[in-house]
């Protein structure tokens, strides 16, 4: 474990939607601030320092948007950093919040993302295509469907497993008051009947675009000690280039490489079996089995199975995304903080109408780029070695 | 061989959108009441009256509540001269920037001064708001600011429902740059040659080249000259429109590894159904007319199968 | 003061405050310093700024 | 907690415009082997890497990414990156080797200011609703800075022009430097203003360049420099974004961030002012007078 023990003692989400007209971009980040201050009972003069996490500045066009919210994140007369690493931002935001208590540098750290997409357009930020580019991709499914397709030739997956996870995930999601998405009647067939947008992904297998924003309070083990907290029990985070020649781009080594550095400082050694509650960055269905192998909670290729047993819903043996995951709310730069936030409530029994029934270990996991970027976090009800 | 020019080849790169941003209550009302020519301070946590308004106070951080209305007219706290003024400037002839504080309130707002030239621009001297023709709820409802001695124009104020959005178009230019080895990769696609180059390192062929071999970190370097046909590893059928799409869905944007390259690259295939394209299938490089091509792979208009047999799932598993 | 000759000699955006730190770093390695001082700075008119303190034993 | 040191620096020559593309490649590769061969590491024996940028300065979301090829990121790589000066990603490292989980870190930053128009992208760092729109150039918006101090005594425009001067005579023994040469106040207060009270002599030059710096702890960094710097306090703060509440005369947080890392005693002094008058506000914020340096 690195350094000082560390727990989350509060956290805090707007409610998702795909526009926030009513509030400023600074209003945006204070709904989610002050839940996540008034959840953990701090007030400003008790945080030292803050983090922020965002995705491109393109998304909201404002260059380094933390210099002109810094009053709003309660920042001001202290020190603040802007982290940036493309869709897995939200996790490596919560990290390095982390690092901050667990270095022993600050006792305190609010850790904050958000994406207000509505200010622009996602599809256009993300298809600015420089010169000498041939403009053949169609947006972050059009970069994602031909490695599913990869996914289901290596797996031998059947088509609908897709529409099992999308179904589940938004289901969940209308437990979530939360999240973006409610559909709480949505079912398998509904969503293959929905169109088709690059196959083989449908319209209901992909994430929405959403207004939103994220907050966790982490504190040090002193402030942490004697009050309800989810104890971070190991943090990783890895990066590989995002085309290289022989590159497994359906089960990235740098999320292999990630989940067993993660597991090794958890001190965990059979993670079907020893975490109770998992929220994976799912943006699109098909990455719940892809991710399940990627991060060794299943065998290479029997994830699908996994996912088709229904041993990832609510109940089973791995519940994944009770919060209704990516799939229900996307607000990008946030989303991999919300699947941090999101795994700490489940330890806290904070999780409402989602909380999984005795729920003490749980991974908050992020990804980003062309699946090249991974953070992830395990979170538990007990201090670490205390298990 | 491909004529050489060292020169890397670099073309403009505009990034433009106009951007919808919701103002939230405090701008709100600020960007409402300059459009009815009045101008909205808020009092902060040390009393101040802050101009423009600010959402959270600087000091404490709580969210601010207590709006106090200021003057149109104020003082020149420090200014600067621009001579040549930039694209999207309150004033596109000569101007101050300058912070000006209105009356009744406590800080400067940052705004345009048309003096006319800088030696009647001064420290302490009073100017007012010169409104804009059209007021719709921006700070460019105020057109800038003038001296008193200058003749007031008279602008009408707008009303309407209460201002909540504002519409802030951004358009910046660049010179985007290709690296040395992509810009000779651009050169042979402009005489119909596919130049891959090899990793000194690992040995592979990349294509298009790279600055830097992304396992090696170190240039790739000679060059080898690929056939215009290889396999389909991979494909999606795209059936959704977007903003700057070249063609009508649905088509399949694919990657074809050429023969010889050790990573694919994207591109469409067409010249049968969609349904047809599979994992494996072989195809060839369709060009446009010669007198069309240019530094750019959209020579390639597209890929087609050849019809010759599918290659294995084992001689290409290892590039998914 | 800025041995290096300082941005005003040199000004690559987003590098230029941890060449400060290199550079004092480097006045502390060749024996020059024994305690020197970096700063960076970001945003407008000097909004946010970091101070490096860097010591020879 | 063992403490940290910069162990090894090395930045691309400063130009006015490098041929290179914006996520910086061709200007970090010959960084990165020199200071790897300087100290004898090699990729696999850095723990940690981060990197400052961004995108804004390219004109593309996620140029950063384009610069992990310049690592050779195979096999996976820690790495963060921070979309500020890369001082910041040098203190997020700082801040990984404090928690013991890796005992080295290489941070890099790169910008190619020449692909824009940089004057009008800073506009960009400003509060998007009520100025940005104005788009107050970074020039003329730090002249309004200067006045304010030269109408309160506090310089005047040749103390402007020696720092100018000095900077120039200093830079002549900085091989990297755009921008060095003999010359004096008297000869630079007889150019046109730029953006008056500004000539192009108090702004820093359009500057395309890169520059990484590793981190050791403890034996690590004993082993790797005979005379490892190494980092005794560490601190960074922000003011309020709003221009007008601010007393542009002086940094608050730069006195705050000097306050808790410990500045008395400092032999030499390397800040980063973009302007002539921002120097001397910032010695006369940090209390540095003429003794240093």
């Amino acid at each position: 474990m690195g350094g000082q023990l560390a727990a989350v003692i509060g956290t805090g989400q707007t409610h998702h939607t795909a526009k926030r007209l009513d509030v400023s971009m600074a209003g945006l980040c204070r709904e989610a601030i002050d839940r996540a201050m008034a959840d953990a009972g701090t007030d400003w003069a008790d945080i030292d320092a803050v983090v922020l996490g965002k995705a491109p500045d393109l998304f909201e066009g404002v260059m380094m948007p933390e210099l002109f919210l810094a009053d709003a994140l309660g920042a001001t007369g202290k020190p603040l950093l802007r982290v940036h690493t493309a869709g897995s931002v939200g996790g490596s935001t919560g990290n390095v919040a982390a690092s901050l208590v667990q270095s022993g540098v600050h006792r305190r750290v609010l850790a904050v993302a958000f994406e207000k997409q509505s200010e622009s357009n996602a599809m256009w930020a993300l298809s600015v295509m420089p010169p000498f580019h041939m403009p053949v991709g169609a947006g972050a499914g059009g970069y994602f469907a031909p490695h599913v397709r990869s996914y289901i030739r290596r797996s031998g997956a059947p088509n609908h497993i897709g529409a099992i996870v999308a179904a589940k995930d938004r289901r969940n999601g209308a437990l979530n008051p939360y999240a973006h998405l409610q559909q709480a009647d949505i079912t398998v067939e509904s969503v293959q009947a929905s169109k088709m947008l690059w196959d083989p992904i449908r319209y209901d297998e992909t994430c929405p675009s959403s207004d939103g924003a994220a907050a966790v309070v982490i504190a040090d083990e002193q402030t942490a000690k004697g009050r309800p907290a989810a104890w971070i029990h190991a943090t990783a985070m890895r990066t590989e280039p995002t085309t290289f020649a022989g590159r497994d781009q359906v089960s990235p080594q740098a999320g292999k490489d990630a989940a067993a550095a993660l597991w090794k400082q958890a001190g965990i050694s059979d993670p079907v079996s020893e975490v109770d509650v998992a929220e994976i960055y799912v943006p699109f269905s098909w990455f719940e089995p892809m991710w399940l192998e990627n991060l060794g909670f299943t065998e290479e290729g029997q994830g699908w199975k996994f996912t088709e047993a229904g041993e990832t819903a609510i109940g089973g043996r791995l519940p994944v995304n009770p919060s209704g995951g990516v799939l229900s709310s996307n607000p990008i730069g946030a989303s991999g903080l919300l699947r941090y936030a999101e795994a700490a409530m489940q330890v806290l029994g904070r999780a409402g109408d989602h909380q999984v029934d005795g729920a003490r270990v749980a991974l908050g996991h992020a990804y980003g780029g062309g699946s090249q970027y991974f953070s992830l976090w395990v979170v538990g009800s007990e201090r670490p070695g205390a298990r | 061989m491909v004529t050489i020019s060292s020169e890397p080849l670099s073309a403009p790169l505009n990034v433009g959108f106009d951007y919808t941003r919701s103002l939230g209550p405090v701008l709100g009302r600020f960007a409402t009441g300059l459009r009815a020519h009045t101008i909205a301070g808020i009092r902060g946590s040390d009393g101040r009256v802050l101009v423009p308004p600010a959402e959270y106070d600087p000091v404490t951080a709580e969210k601010l509540t207590e709006f106090v209305d200021v003057g149109t007219e104020g003082v020149v706290q420090t200014w600067s001269w621009i001579a040549q003024p930039l694209a999207g400037q309150p004033l596109q002839h000569p101007f101050a920037w300058a912070l000006v504080k209105l009356d009744g309130a406590d800080t400067g707002l940052l705004h345009a001064v048309d003096a006319g030239s800088p030696d009647r621009m001064s420290t302490g001297m009073r100017v007012r708001v010169r409104w804009a023709a059209e007021p719709v709820g921006s700070i460019r409802d105020i057109e800038c600011f003038e001296p008193l001695d200058v003749e007031p124009t008279e602008r009408a104020p707008g009303e309407g429902d209460p201002v909540t959005m504002v519409t802030t178009p951004i358009h910046l230019t660049y010179q985007h740059t290709a690296s040395p080895e992509e810009s000779r990769y651009l050169r042979g696609l402009a005489e119909g040659k596919l130049v891959g180059q090899r990793c000194p390192a690992c040995d592979k062929v990349y294509i298009p080249p790279r600055g830097s071999c992304p396992t090696d970190g170190v240039p790739t370097e000679d060059e080898i000259e690929l056939p215009d046909h290889g396999i389909v590893t991979t494909f999606c059928v795209v059936n959704v429109p977007f903003l700057g799409q070249r063609i009508k869905p649905p088509y399949v944007a694919a990657y074809i590894l050429l023969e010889g390259a050790d990573i694919p690259f994207l591109h469409l295939v067409l010249g049968c159904e969609a349904s047809e394209v599979r994992m494996g299938m072989r195809v060839r490089a369709q060009w446009r007319p010669r007198d069309q091509w240019g530094t750019t792979l959209e020579n390639i208009d597209h890929f087609e199968p050849t019809g010759e047999p599918d290659a294995a799932y084992e001689t290409f598993s290892q590039h998914l | 003061m800025n041995p290096s000759g300082g941005v005003l000699a040199g000004h690559p955006m987003f590098a230029a405050g941890l060449i400060r730190i290199g550079a004092a770093a480097a006045e502390i390695s060749a024996g020059r310093a024994d305690k020197a001082l970096a700063h960076a700075t970001s945003g407008p008119l000097l909004q946010q700024n970091l101070v490096c303190v860097l010591e020879g034993r | 907690m063992s403490e940290v040191a910069v162990v090894g620096f090395a930045q691309a020559p400063n130009v006015r415009r490098t041929p290179g593309t914006t996520n910086g490649v061709e200007m970090l590769v010959p960084v990165f082997h020199r200071l790897l061969a300087d100290t004898g590491l090699s990729k696999q024996d850095i723990g940690f890497w981060c990197s400052g940028s961004s995108d804004y300065l390219a004109g593309r979301a996620f140029s950063f990414i384009a610069a992990v090829d310049a690592i050779g990121a195979f096999p996976p790589i820690m790495e963060s990156h921070v979309e500020m000066d890369a001082a910041w990603a040098l203190y997020e490292a700082w801040v990984k080797i404090r928690t013991g989980e890796v005992e080295t870190a290489l941070v890099y930053g790169f910008g190619k200011s020449s692909a824009g128009e940089l004057r009008r992208i800073m506009a960009m760092q400003m509060d998007p609703y009520l100025t940005t729109p104005l788009w107050p150039d970074s020039v003329g918006v730090a002249g309004l800075q200067a006045r304010l101090g030269i109408d309160a005594g506090l310089w005047t425009e040749a103390d402007m022009a020696e720092v100018a001067a000095s900077s120039r005579r200093a830079a002549l023994s900085n091989p990297d430097a755009q921008l060095s040469g003999e010359t004096t106040a008297e000869e630079l207060l007889k150019q046109p203003y730029l953006a008056d009270p500004l000539r192009a002599h108090d702004c820093a030059p359009i500057t395309d360049g890169a520059a990484a710096i590793i981190l050791a702890s403890g034996d690590k960094a004993r082993e790797l420099s005979e005379r490892p710097a190494w980092i005794t306090g560490f601190e960074h703060r922000v003011d309020t974004p709003l221009i007008g509440a601010r007393d542009l005369t002086t940094s608050p947080s730069t006195i705050a961030a000097a306050k808790a890392a410990g500045v008395d005693g400092v032999q030499v002094a390397e800040l980063h002012a973009p302007f002539t008058h921002q120097n001397i506000l910032l010695r006369q914020a940090l209390g540095l007078g003429k003794r240093c340096g």
